[in-house]
């Protein structure tokens, strides 16, 4: 079997990567999607840990279904606000959009 | 075991209610705008209502939720929440918004959100409930489809509170992994055994859910969001998300570190408390440099945060029923400053802080009671927020945080500063048209009563101060209260 | 009821009530109630002479007798409201209530046709009462409080006639100078409390005698007493705080007669005698700082005496004249002699203000530059003015003369020579500038005819007082005979009546008497020598010595001293601190504060750029140092 | 609620008398709001002199005690948690007295003031009930709630009502007077609800009562770290320097009333805290801080005395006179002996009735002459004689002529001062002679000399301000000729402090 350290590490990565992703990226979508990087990051460690500590009760596992439907409906409400943006302003870079700030 | 479907019986007057205002709004598309607004508002009353059966009840809902007096306590408080955003927005959204129906049942919708946070026994229940309060609240702040701002608080809002749960998430799988179990107080059995090569990743899960917490919340750094949030959003949902938000974000923080996370209190008291003094300091001090009322009021809920949050740093009993005291007397004055802001908006369509000058001689009225809602948030006495300030401050420095009441102390004073100038705008300066405001009843009668609230907490809170120290009784059963907390010295 | 001692309390009584009835109800009353006034003058010498005759009744060994009342008293305080009377307070209470009475009467024609007429007489009474009530304290704090009411009743007297600038800044003059005495006289009593824990007189001299607590140390003593000084100094208008008397005769006449001659300036004299056990007791120093004051302060005065040209100023640089001589009395331990001089000064100083006031009354003229030859057309004033002046100047056989005959003899007794010669040529100046206005003022030719033409005799009410007066003036040296005060009902003369320590009997010193006589006799002779016809001579002397001329009639430049202490130092410190305050500890301090505040707000809201990404970067920046403190606080 | 409700009475009746003002239809009746105010005042004055003639001055003690459970028996909160406890002791007394006066001569002198009276009267009114409330409350949450009520009328009164002034090379704006007098005061307010809160812990028994927490005994350490914070925090509102600036500022902003009641009755709720809650308290930190509080004590009083000399503005001149006088009032406190604490006592109420007397007169010229720099003025006393004689009263009293109110009270903190600090009471003394140089200077340049027929205009006060000042005046020379009524009510309550024993 894996070691359990392997899947952390992976899902470490992976966050961190996400966070990357939100850190750089300047595209609204673009930032969407490591936020999805970092979901998924947790959803292996969610399933990791269900399998390895907690077989019978696989609260995890459940945990990442709900995580999967979540982040559906997130990246649904996203796009329709980025849409919304991009009709207005005909961008969706983050970066041009600071009306508000001080 | 089945579980007892009849006690969430509140949730489903409030999703039924959702249902129907849509409904209503789509098949009967000539009806008055306001009407809808009056009808969700009798939903939330109605809500309230029903939940206040549950009073001393104590009965789990399967593993996932528990009815008892603190979910009570936050049922009643989140549907009067609704029930005032709902009245409140009638003019505003008749004029402004298209699309009603939804928004009305967003705002219930995003109740049923907060009760679950509040509600919840362990985090699977309580991040869906957050992830529910959110959407909505996403939503409904980028409602004004035409109105830049609205679209871009929306976006910012939207993006940064993904980011946010994800962290969030990611600190509850490490929990769990470190515990084996997402329940409360089966995390508190878990962490209170001695497992010392655990320690690195539980710290790092506490820390990475403080943070998501604590976005939700607005505690600075995490706080970016308000501003431009409570800025673009229309007027009435900067309200609710200002009491709603936070009050269910200060629910759940409560209830988990409360029952969960209590044997390793030492661990994050002082991250806690930390947060707690960066964000009174920042709040208050950007709070005033502000010119637009809803940032100023963003920087000054931030600043409100950070005395909230003395209340987890300084967890017990006391301090956690002081927390609920001050939250609720936060959340009268606040909606009553909103309300009274929203009334201008409505007439006038500004909200920089200098739109309001001469207010007080076109609606003596209603700058009175702004005014005296703003002395409530600075902590004046015969208002609210004497009181609750005083007990917060006097809990935490129960707990050896005097230090930390003391820069609330301070902080309070600095926030007096902002709040009158508003005051000063108010009352000294000259209105630019010599009108006076037409009487909207209702809008009037909604300030009334929170102003008479903010009125009442502050002289005499005893029964609001029952009700908050019955809420937090239980939340400190499971764990070893006794040693954290004095409780009540003997007289 | 029996009128005595016990009674004493009653003289303020009659006049306070007197004063509260004007106040109150003058208004309404025909003359403004003079006679109300006059009739209360009149009763406390009534009374006085009750008491007097209660006093020559008593062994002297029970004195002093009176009455009291607690007026504060708790733990740890006690303040009584006691009046008690001994043989130094009668001759007070002598000079208070007689030529307090005639002063009222003279002023009800001296005030004719004033329009604060009432106001003149409600204040005079209140005066009155402050000054009975001074004399009459048996101890320090009612002393005080009394000390402050003369003090207040002058301010209101001198500045009577408010609507002249002059006599504004005169009345606020003599009030503040006054008052730098009096912060040494409150700290002095304060410091006698400290020490005893009571303010009773007669305990407090008890307990310097036997050097009990606080007081057995001699420093504490001295400092003590010379603070007690100090307050006298200003009261008495001893140097340097004497500025302000010349400047107080902005007030009316009579209110320079009966104040700034008979009675209040007079109260550092009679509080040093009554004081004077503790004196003795404490470091001679304290008596060398008194005699040495004294003399300076006779020496400017007369200097400056000779020079002026105003009569009632030279009559005020003449009470600052005796005034000292009375200091230079008690510093050699004579009670009787500076007592004796303070009766009969007070006598015929009154006398003289009383007759320059009819002179003023009558020509509405005081520059005697423009007066002359006045005594033909007002002989009574004239007359009464020249006895005034002679027996100032010490001319034997007037009281003048034998009260400063004791002076000199107890000068020789306590100290040296050299002080007897100098006070002896005192004498001579004095004779020469008393001669010099009366001469100015009432021989010779007149100078300003259309003054002179107005002069008149002045109306009975006012040269009644005067003759009175010239009648005490004349005889009363005599009871320094211990055959006319037995007479009188006395134990002897006034040597055996009033004294410190052991009676003096008198016994006339022949050396001294005959050559103070003699220098009495140069001074008036050299008058007309200087003076006469145009006074070439006089000019010639002054042309002499330019400087010394220049520095006496500007009065030893010591207003002008005090004028640039005060701008350049009080008020330029006063400014320092009002600008420090203004800007250093408001602007910069309280100010500042809340500017960094605002500025820390500014910088700090620029976090908020606006821009998503960095909101981020925020919230991982947060959960990065959340994550360090963590650790720290763990490993 | 049981016990003797005549305090609660006192406090509340002036906020009942705003609330019914509120239900008169303002611009037309300004007339009722004008009967409405002295009908409210009057009682209210009454009802104080009443209290102080029944103080049983022979039982001593706290009197009149009531009691009213307000919140208790939650959280850490015990059986007396925090409640409505109101007594008043003989140090209490002579202050409630003080306010009644106050408050009806403030009513009377307002009585022309047109421009919204009805919000005028109700915010003075609230403000009054506050400064009642804080002079009775036996409960350190009830203490400082009244303290605030106090202090938050202070705002509106000042910014609406007060006026700016152009002094050639600064200006003070109203504006900025209130919002520094307020920010000023709610500040001191930081320190001493650390030390509250700190208190609370300390005694740990679970109630903010005062004479509960008096029985503790705090451990030195304790003690000296939390007096100051008593000290400072009272301090600021008693005019402590160099926390002073607010109050000439506040002063000179200020309508005449709100003069008044601030410099005359507010900034004796500073001195009256540090007595009744600090050293009550602690009594050792008291001690051991005593030396710090004479000197700054007696530098507030020699340099407000020195700074109002520099002064032409009258209510500048009378803002630093005040400033000095509650110098005294703190070198008083700080004796720590019987005879100098009844001093400071003594003094609050005297500076009380003079200050507000010469508020009130200054009220009475400014609201004529819209001026209120002295070198204007010249030989007033011709034109207005009964106006010049108050204000003369009120100066000499203020430069402690015997015979009046001033006098008594300094004269026990001189004595008091004497007995532990023979030096710094010989540095009082002479800021009293200063004090003496400069009102007299003020009397001579405004009051005498030749009539300056630019104010030929002028006239006497009105029968309002005659009353108003009259009953001041009155209280003056009672407590100058008199004091024995107060010293009785005084001294054995201060007997019972335990700093004294």
């Amino acid at each position: 079997m894996i070691p359990l350290q392997h899947f952390l590490v992976l899902s470490g990565v992976l966050f961190s990567l996400g966070i990357y992703g939100v850190l750089a990226r300047r595209h609204a979508v673009l930032i969407l999607m490591s936020v999805e990087l970092m979901l998924q990051a947790v959803n292996i460690n969610m399933i990791a840990f269900a399998v390895y500590f907690d077989p019978e009760a696989f609260v995890g596992l459940i945990f990442a279904i709900f995580i999967i439907t979540i982040a559906a409906a997130e990246v649904g409400l996203a796009l329709a606000i980025v849409l919304r943006i991009f009709r207005n302003r005909a961008t969706a870079n983050v970066d041009e959009v600071n009306i508000m700030k001080w | 075991m089945n579980p007892d479907w009849s006690l969430l019986a509140p949730e489903y007057i409030l999703a039924g209610w959702a249902a129907m205002v849509i409904s209503v709004d789509l098949f009967f598309g000539r009806v008055r705008k306001d009407y809808l607004a009056y009808l969700a508002a009798l939903g939330a009353l109605v809500a309230a209502l029903v939940s206040l059966i549950y009073i001393n009840d104590d009965k789990p809902f399967g593993a996932l939720l528990q009815i008892d007096n603190y979910a009570t306590f936050f049922r009643v408080f989140f549907c009067l929440i609704a029930f005032f955003t709902c009245l409140i927005s009638a003019r505003f959204v008749q004029e402004r918004v298209i699309h009603a129906g939804e928004y009305y049942a967003l705002i219930l919708v995003t109740t049923i959100g907060g009760i679950y946070m509040a509600a919840a026994e362990e985090l699977l229940t309580a991040y869906i409930g957050l992830e529910l309060l959110s959407f909505s609240l996403y939503v409904l702040t980028s409602f004004l489809k035409f109105d830049l701002r609205s679209n871009e608080g929306g976006l910012k809002y939207m993006l940064l509170g993904a980011f946010s749960s994800a962290i969030l998430l990611y600190g509850i799988s490490l929990i769990y992994g470190v515990t084996g179990t997402t329940n409360f107080s089966e995390i508190a059995q878990a962490l209170s055994g001695n497992n010392d090569d655990l320690r690195f990743p539980m710290l790092l899960g506490l820390v990475l859910i403080i943070s998501g917490l604590g976005f939700k919340v607005a505690a600075v750094p995490f706080h970016m969001w308000t501003p431009d949030a409570y800025e673009g959003a229309p007027l009435p949902i900067t309200a609710f998300i200002s009491a709603i938000s936070k009050s269910a974000g200060f629910a759940l923080f409560l209830k988990l570190f409360a029952e969960g996370f209590m044997p390793v209190i030492d661990e994050w008291r002082w991250i806690v408390a930390g947060l707690a003094a960066t964000t009174m300091v920042f709040g208050n001090l950007v709070a005033i440099q502000q010119r637009n009322i809803k940032r100023l009021l963003a920087y000054s809920s931030i600043g409100q945060v950070g005395f909230l949050m003395m209340g987890i740093a300084a967890i017990s009993p006391d301090a956690a029923s002081a927390m609920l005291l001050h939250l609720a007397g936060y959340v009268i004055s606040n909606l009553a400053v909103f309300v009274a802001i929203i009334i201008c908006y409505n007439q006038t369509g500004k909200e920089n802080i200098d739109d309001f000058a001469g207010l007080a001689e076109r609606a003596p009225f209603v700058a009175m009671c702004l005014g005296a809602s703003l002395l409530s948030l600075a902590g004046m006495p015969l208002f609210a927020g004497f009181v609750t300030k005083f007990i917060l401050f006097q809990a935490a420095a129960n707990q050896d945080m005097l230090w930390l009441a003391g820069v609330a102390v301070l902080m309070s004073f600095v926030s007096l500063y902002y709040y009158l100038v508003v005051i000063k705008e108010m009352y000294l300066g000259q209105p630019e048209a010599p009108t006076r405001f037409p009487i909207v009843p209702l809008e009037y009668a909604a300030l009334a009563v929170l102003t008479a609230g903010v009125f009442f907490v502050g002289l005499y809170p005893q029964p609001f101060f029952d009700a908050t120290a019955n809420a937090t009784d239980l939340l400190f059963a499971g764990t070893s209260a006794a040693s954290v907390s004095s409780g009540p010295p003997a007289p | 009821m029996e009128l005595g001692m016990e009674q004493a309390w009653l003289l303020p009584a009659i006049t306070g009530g007197t004063f509260a009835f004007l106040l109150l109800f003058g208004k309404y009353l025909p003359r403004g109630g003079d006679f109300l006034a006059v009739g209360a003058g009149v009763a406390t010498f009534v009374v006085f002479l009750f008491i007097l005759t209660d006093l020559l009744d008593v062994p002297r060994e029970s004195l002093p007798i009176g009455k009291g009342w607690d007026w504060v008293s708790f733990e740890g305080l006690e303040i009584r409201l006691g009046f008690e009377v001994d043989e130094i307070t009668i001759v007070m209470l002598a000079v208070v209530t007689f030529v307090g009475s005639l002063i009222v009467l003279y002023s009800t024609g001296y005030m004719r046709g004033d329009p604060r007429y009432g106001w003149f007489f409600t204040v005079l009474m209140l005066f009155i009462t402050s000054m009975l009530t001074l004399v009459l304290a048996d101890n320090l704090l009612l002393l005080y409080a009394a000390w402050e009411g003369v003090g207040i009743c002058s301010f209101l007297l001198i500045g009577f006639w408010h609507e002249r600038r002059s006599a504004a800044e005169a009345a606020k003059k003599a009030f503040i100078t006054t008052r730098i005495g009096d912060v040494g006289l409150l700290i002095g009593i304060i410091l006698f409390w400290r020490a005893t824990g009571t303010f009773d007189i007669s305990e407090i001299i008890e307990a310097a005698e036997h050097g009990e607590g606080l007081l057995g140390d001699g420093t504490y003593l001295t400092l003590a007493t010379l603070l007690l000084f100090a307050g006298a100094a200003g009261k008495s208008a001893q140097f340097p705080l004497h500025v302000w008397l010349p400047d107080a005769m902005e007030g009316p006449t009579p209110v320079s007669a009966l104040i700034h001659a008979a009675t209040m300036v007079v109260a550092g004299v009679y509080l040093v005698s009554r004081m004077m056990p503790v004196f003795a007791a404490a470091d001679p120093i304290a008596l060398d700082v008194v005699t040495a004051l004294g003399f300076i302060t006779v020496f400017i005065s007369a200097a400056i005496g000779l020079v002026q040209t105003d009569i009632k100023r030279v009559v005020a640089y003449s009470t600052i004249n005796s005034l000292g001589l009375m200091f230079i009395a008690l510093g050699s331990l004579s009670v009787t002699a500076a007592m004796l001089y303070l009766l009969t000064h007070g006598f015929f100083k009154a006398l003289l203000f009383m007759a320059s006031g009819s002179v003023i009354h009558a020509t509405e003229e005081q520059e005697v530059s423009k007066l002359g030859g006045l005594i033909k057309k007002m002989p009574i004033t004239g007359w009464t003015f020249a006895i005034g002046a002679l027996a100032m100047a010490g001319l034997a056989p007037l009281s003048g003369y034998w009260a400063k005959d004791e002076i000199l003899v107890a000068l020789e007794h306590e100290q040296n020579i050299i002080l007897l010669a100098l006070a002896s040529f005192s004498v001579f100046i004095t004779a020469i500038y008393m001669g010099r206005i009366f001469y100015l003022a009432f021989l010779g030719e007149p100078r300003d005819h259309h003054v002179h033409d107005r002069a008149h005799e002045s109306p009975p009410v006012m040269t009644m007082p005067l003759v009175v007066l010239t009648a005490l003036t004349l005889v009363s040296g005599f009871i320094v005979f211990s055959g006319v005060g037995e007479a009188l009902g006395f134990d002897g003369g006034f040597g055996e009546f009033v004294y410190f320590e052991e009676p003096e009997v008198f016994h006339f010193d022949w050396i001294i008497g005959i050559g103070s006589l003699i220098a009495v006799i140069a001074g008036l002779a050299a008058v007309p020598y200087f003076w006469g016809g145009t006074g070439e001579r006089a000019h010639a002397v002054a042309q002499q010595f330019p400087w010394a001329y220049k520095l006496v009639k500007n009065k030893f430049y010591m207003d002008e001293i005090y004028q640039v202490f005060l701008d350049r130092v009080v008020f330029v410190l006063s400014g320092i601190l009002a600008w420090f305050d203004r800007n250093v500890v408001n602007d910069t301090g309280v100010d500042g504060s809340a500017m960094i505040t605002r500025l820390a707000g500014y910088r700090a809201k620029f976090v908020q750029t606006g821009q998503l990404p960095n909101y981020a970067f925020a919230i991982a920046f947060g959960v990065i140092m959340l994550a360090v403190i963590a650790f720290a606080v763990e490993f | 609620m049981d016990g003797n409700p005549i305090l609660f009475i006192v406090v509340v009746l002036p906020t009942l008398a705003g609330l019914i003002m509120m239900a008169v239809p303002s611009p037309r009746y300004k007339e009722y709001i004008r009967w409405i105010a002295t009908a409210a005042a009057l009682p209210v004055c009454v009802l104080s002199l009443i209290l102080f003639i029944m103080y049983d001055y022979e039982k001593s003690g706290y009197q009149f005690d009531m009691r009213w459970h307000w919140l208790s028996n939650v959280a850490f909160l015990g059986e007396n948690g925090i409640t409505l406890h109101l007594a008043m002791d003989g140090i209490g007394a002579p202050l409630v007295l003080l306010t009644g006066i106050v408050l009806l001569a403030g009513t009377l002198i307002s009585w022309k003031i047109d421009y919204r009276n009805k919000d005028f009267f109700i915010m003075y009114f609230l403000m009054v009930s506050g400064v009642f409330g804080v002079f009775v409350a036996q409960d350190l949450f009830f203490f400082f709630f009244f303290y605030e009520v106090a202090v938050i009328p202070m705002y509106p009164l000042i910014a609406i009502w007060g006026a700016s002034t152009d002094f050639g090379t600064f200006t003070r704006t109203k504006e900025y007077g209130a919002m520094k007098l307020m920010l000023f005061l709610v500040a001191g307010s930081v320190l001493v609800f650390i030390a509250i809160f700190a208190t609370f812990v300390e005694a740990g028994l679970g109630t903010f009562d005062l004479q509960a927490l008096e029985q503790v005994t705090y451990s030195e350490d304790f003690q000296r770290v939390f007096f100051p914070m008593y000290m400072l925090g009272f301090g600021v509102l008693a005019g402590m320097w160099p926390f002073h600036t607010w109050s000439p500022d506040g002063h000179v902003a200020a309508p005449t009333a709100v003069s008044m009641v601030h410099a005359g009755v507010l900034m004796k709720l500073g001195a009256f805290g540090i007595l009744r809650v600090g050293m009550t308290l602690m009594p050792e930190g008291a001690e051991f801080w005593a030396p710090a509080l004479m000197v700054l004590g007696t530098t507030g009083a020699l340099y407000g005395a020195f700074s109002a000399m520099a002064q032409r503005d009258f209510k500048y001149m009378i803002g630093y006179s005040s400033v000095s006088h509650m110098g005294y009032v703190l070198m008083g406190l700080a004796t720590l002996n019987n005879v100098g604490i009844n001093g400071a006592v003594l003094q609050m109420f005297a500076h009380g009735v003079m200050t507000a007397l010469m508020f009130s007169m200054v009220g009475a010229i400014y609201d004529q002459a819209h001026l209120r720099d002295m070198r204007l003025f010249e030989g007033l006393f011709q034109k207005m004689p009964r106006f010049a004689a108050f204000f003369t009263i009120a100066g000499l009293s203020s430069l402690g002529l015997p015979g009046l109110a001033g006098f008594v009270a300094e004269f026990h903190i001189f004595v008091g001062t004497f007995r532990t600090y023979p030096l710094f009471g010989a540095l009082g003394i002479a800021a009293a002679a200063v004090t003496a140089a400069y009102i007299l200077r003020m009397l001579a340049m405004a009051f005498f000399g030749p009539f300056n027929t630019r104010w030929s205009d002028l006239k006497e006060m009105n029968t309002f301000e005659m009353v108003g000042g009259g009953m001041l005046v009155a209280a003056i020379l009672v407590m100058g000729m008199w004091p024995d009524p107060f010293l009785d009510r005084i001294a054995p309550s201060v007997l019972n402090l335990p700093v004294i024993s």
